[in-house]
């Protein structure tokens, strides 16, 4: 981990609303793994405040960039869509604690859907085999990238592949059997995964979004409500990537419903 | 001949005026890999209660134009589990460590201090300017569950007798932090000061909300939360301002210090010390580069002692 | 059918709930060219009082993250001034207006409201949804000259006298307009409706002051002044928040508002009404964007009054 | 006055630290004279928050674009700075009280510095005759702009022109005689021109320079002192230029000093 100016190779549109930004990585700070992720300080300027987190989605071959897809949403994501090749960016990094290989003889199932996508794509790089199943509202949201041979896309509303989610294509197409479930996306998208991984008996490693203020494990901010009732883990440190075997329920609630 | 930078507070001597807030800097750990703790002239840790305790239920946080709204709580592992996980830590640092206390009741804060001094054993005599535990802050911001739930340090009464059963547990420095959230600060200052208060801190967070106009609910779990970050600096100067005016005992001032221009206001405006919190979230090396700003502005102002600065607002 | 934008304050009904914030839009027709008049909701004039005032000493505005501190000072003609040289005006405008008061005494804001009472005559039976002045807001935010200082919104059993003797003099509709610079602002809310106001507005502007670092002086003439701006919006939608659950009254929320949203958590907090102030400098179109914004939410939401979002948080 | 969105015509850098800055003009505003100004929203962010005032250095003969000399200063300048051609920003103008024609056999004398080059620069391409005297800290400090033919340039250290102030330009080579000081610029510069016009008896148009909230007359917070004591006047609308003459004073108080 380590605070460094990252320098913009590039910064392109990959679909409507989305795009991908590549950045010199400092080798200093540690080779970043799938699931772990940068906070990124987008304006000197006091609004947009605080950094935002962001999941890395590949890494050069020679260590030397790195990259995240993003989805542009608010003032800080529409700043950092606006930054040109060149400029320079402080950033953070590698944070939190990534996805873990797949237990002897686990079949790794990758499921994505918005902003999943990034981390879960650099995760299938890293894996020998995997089947990579991404979600995404319609075919025009289907991004510009080269994706790996034979993933399985779903839309809503069937305009490309399987249409419905991914945890519907998994739930009718994978077998039982010896498998982990990978996965990061929306809320209802991870209640579902973990909600089928209990249901086959699978492991799962799922990875949790919370806005985050310090992004480090040092403020308590990104606390997400740990499943046995006792408290609360962080997702920057603790996570953002929880796992669940046989034995060992999921530590984090994927519930994503609110107490009134 | 090189600048002073070392601060004094009553018996206390920190080896230089900028610290890191209570709960914006965990327990230290967190931010080992980002930050040279031996630079750090003091550091606060996260609020410390009697029991363990969860911290609110989420979402914990939400931005603001130029401020952060936090509902963290009082989320921290107890008086028991600090001083087994925690001090071992801490002790080893090469900066002094201030514990922060809270509590519900006066019973609890005392509770706190009195297991904490147990376990350290009375200060040292002479001036301890070296690292370890040198002193306590006092967080009276959280509500008084006798008092119908308005905030200790709302009442002046309250503070002044919370302070003093403090003051007669520990020779440690007593810092009381004292809560923005008030009509009339200095008269607050006053009472930490006459119940034996070293020093007093300030601001604590504001009174703030956010709401989530599409989903009609409040931003955070428990409805209100404290707003901390640049929007409230002009706020915190104004209160130091006051506070300093009002005390004879050294003020340290915080709220929304993103770097040294910001420090620098609050030392003239009356500040002994001062602390970075959420500007530490923004950019780690806050901490670093408000004390080279403000040895900079020392050197092009021909100021030789950071203690000086306070009396040079014109 | 189409949505029921208007707000009923006690017998007053104003045409929709987005007005101008006293201070930030003078007596109107500075804006003329820019804001149309007839969509505002209420025009809040620049405080009035019984004496000219020429305000206080220059610099007096600068700008903090996300703020504006100001000590303008109650710079205005005095109350004869006022009747001869700018109540024509105001009174042909095609929105409703209501007059902030204020003063260093008691009897000061008495005198300004029996001058303006008596030559506007008692008010015209009916509903009075027109134009016209229509009501008062009583900037409680003063310091009370007889009291050492302290700023009469700040003592609950202040507001409340100050609050019923406004009242005896006139029927038009009273808003107190309370300060955030307390510690519970309830406690004030239930003064001035104990005292017989028909609303209350929140929040004036937070204590705050700002430093030159470089000169080594305030930044403001007065040394602190008031914050206004986008910083203090989770502040005041707090105050608000707070306030409508101490009253029965309705309560006008301010602080912060520079668009739709700002102005939706104010009124999903509990406010019957809101008023912007900074937000129109930095945009004049503001206080149109808001009112329109209001009504795309509504409709999204298929609300048909807005006084019914003030129940609608979950 | 009106408020629109401008299209940033050209932005281009004229000096180290300056820039000229040309936008489409709404001539439905109304035609700016010299000494007015208009305010321009840098950003839609709230920090910085407040509109900022620039004086008007031009216009094109249509009408349909002014331009503005600007300063590098502090946050707003910065983000301005960075504004491509094509890009719009949010205007307001013109505003405030331009600069009076000379009156009958005056002889206009015009001087500048700092900030105050736009203003008169504009001021005197709009008169048939005038005496120009701008003045600079040193040579590198003179803006690459075509500049009036015989204008006098000053710089502190002489490395172009004549060594001094402005002021002191004027004291030394204008004869007394009926003339009409114009003049725009740091403070201390105005001050002592303000002194030289006693002095001689000359007629004199100063332009202010005050923070603004508002800049239309609402706030009250662009405050300059009353020379009379009585009170105060407003940069903005009752400004930014005030005039004095053989039997009437300024208006307003020229002298920086703030009472203690
Ligand atoms: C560990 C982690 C990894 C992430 N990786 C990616 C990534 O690879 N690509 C990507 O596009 N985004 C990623 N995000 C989300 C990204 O951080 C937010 O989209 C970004 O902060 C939005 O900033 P903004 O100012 O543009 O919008 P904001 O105004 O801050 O947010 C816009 C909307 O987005 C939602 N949102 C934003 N941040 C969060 C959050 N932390 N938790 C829950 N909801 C949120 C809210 O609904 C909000 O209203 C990640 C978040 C986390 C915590
Ligand atoms: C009527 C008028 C006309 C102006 N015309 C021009 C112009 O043609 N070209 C130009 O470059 N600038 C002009 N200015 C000044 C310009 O508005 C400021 O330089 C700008 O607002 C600075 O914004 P900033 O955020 O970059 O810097 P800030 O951080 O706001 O200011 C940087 C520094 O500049 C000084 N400063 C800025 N604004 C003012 C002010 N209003 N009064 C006094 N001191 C100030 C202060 O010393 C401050 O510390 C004019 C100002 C006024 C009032
Ligand atoms: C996430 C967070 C947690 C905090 N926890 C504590 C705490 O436990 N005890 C305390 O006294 N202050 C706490 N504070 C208040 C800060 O120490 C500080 O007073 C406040 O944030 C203002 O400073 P800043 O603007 O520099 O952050 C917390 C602030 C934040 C943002
Ligand atoms: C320049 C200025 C002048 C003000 N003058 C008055 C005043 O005369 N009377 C009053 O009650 N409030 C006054 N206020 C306070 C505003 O009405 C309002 O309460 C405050 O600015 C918060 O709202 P905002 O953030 O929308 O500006 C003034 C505020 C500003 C910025
Ligand atoms: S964001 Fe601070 S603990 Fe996770
Ligand atoms: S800037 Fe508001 S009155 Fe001049």
């Amino acid at each position: 981990m380590k605070q460094f100016e990252a320098e913009i190779i590039s910064n392109r549109a990959v679909a409507p609303g989305w795009k991908e930004l590549v950045l010199s990585w400092d080798k200093g700070a540690g080779q970043p793994e799938p699931g772990q992720f940068l906070s990124l300080r987008v304006s000197p300027r006091s609004d947009p405040l605080l950094r935002r987190p962001f999941a890395f989605s590949g890494m050069s071959e020679d260590g030397g960039r790195v990259s995240a897809i993003y989805q542009v949403r608010g003032p800080a994501t529409s700043i950092l869509a606006e930054l040109a090749p060149g400029s320079a960016i402080d950033a953070i990094g590698p944070l939190g604690r990534g996805f873990p290989r797949p237990g002897p003889g686990e079949l790794a199932i990758l499921a994505a859907g918005g902003i999943g996508l990034g981390p879960v794509l650099f995760l299938a790089k890293s894996l020998a085999a995997s089947t990579l199943v991404l979600g995404f509202r319609e075919a025009s949201a289907l991004p510009r990238l080269d994706l790996p041979q034979g993933c399985v896309t779903c839309t809503d509303d069937g305009s490309s592949g399987f249409r419905g989610k991914p945890s519907e294509w998994i739930s009718r197409n994978v077998p039982s059997g010896l498998v982990r479930l990978y996965g990061c996306g929306p809320a209802p998208m991870l209640a579902a995964l973990a909600g089928l991984a209990a249901e086959r008996s699978w492991a799962s490693s799922l990875s949790a979004e919370q806005w985050m203020a310090c992004g480090v494990g040092a403020c308590m901010g990104c606390a997400l409500r740990r499943s046995d009732g006792a408290g609360y883990l962080r997702a920057c440190s603790d996570g953002p990537v929880f796992s669940a075997d046989a034995g060992r329920p999921s530590p984090v609630d994927w519930n994503p419903r609110r107490p009134t | 001949m090189s600048a002073d930078l070392s601060v004094r507070i009553g018996e206390l001597v920190l080896p230089n005026p900028v610290g890191v807030a209570s709960g914006t800097f965990g327990y230290g750990s967190e931010y080992e890999a980002l930050v040279e703790l031996g630079s750090l002239g003091a550091l606060y840790t996260k609020a410390i209660t009697l029991e363990p305790r969860p911290g609110n239920d989420v979402p914990r946080i939400v931005e603001t134009p130029s401020g952060l709204l936090n509902s963290i709580g009082l989320a921290n592992p107890g008086v028991e589990a600090f001083l087994t996980d925690k001090l071992p830590a801490l002790l080893a640092y090469p900066c002094p460590v201030i514990v922060n206390v809270a509590g519900a009741t006066e019973a609890e804060y005392l509770a706190v201090l009195q297991r904490i001094e147990a376990t350290l054993g009375p200060q040292a005599s002479g001036h301890p300017d070296g690292p370890g535990i040198v002193g306590y802050e006092v967080n009276v911001s959280c509500p008084n569950v006798k008092h119908g739930g308005l905030a200790f340090g709302t009442d002046p009464a309250q503070v002044e007798r919370l302070t003093s059963s403090l003051r007669a547990v520990t020779k440690r420095c007593l810092i009381v932090k004292l809560t923005p959230n008030v009509a009339d600060i200095g008269s607050i200052a006053r009472a930490a000061e006459a119940g034996g208060a070293d020093a007093v801190s300030c601001i604590n967070t504001l009174v703030g909300m956010a709401i989530d106009v599409g989903q009609r609910r409040p931003r955070l779990a428990t409805v209100t939360g404290g707003l901390s970050g640049p929007a409230i600096l002009p706020v915190g100067v104004a209160c130091v301002y006051k506070a300093s005016r009002a005390v004879g005992i050294p003020v340290i001032g915080l709220g929304g210090i993103m770097g040294p221009e910001d420090a620098l206001q609050y030392l003239l405006a009356g500040a002994s010390a001062v602390q970075v919190g959420t500007g530490t979230f923004v950019d780690p090396t806050t901490p670093a580069r408000v004390l080279a700003g403000i040895g900079s502005w020392m050197e092009a102002n021909s100021v030789m002692r950071v203690a000086d600065i306070r009396g040079m607002l014109r």
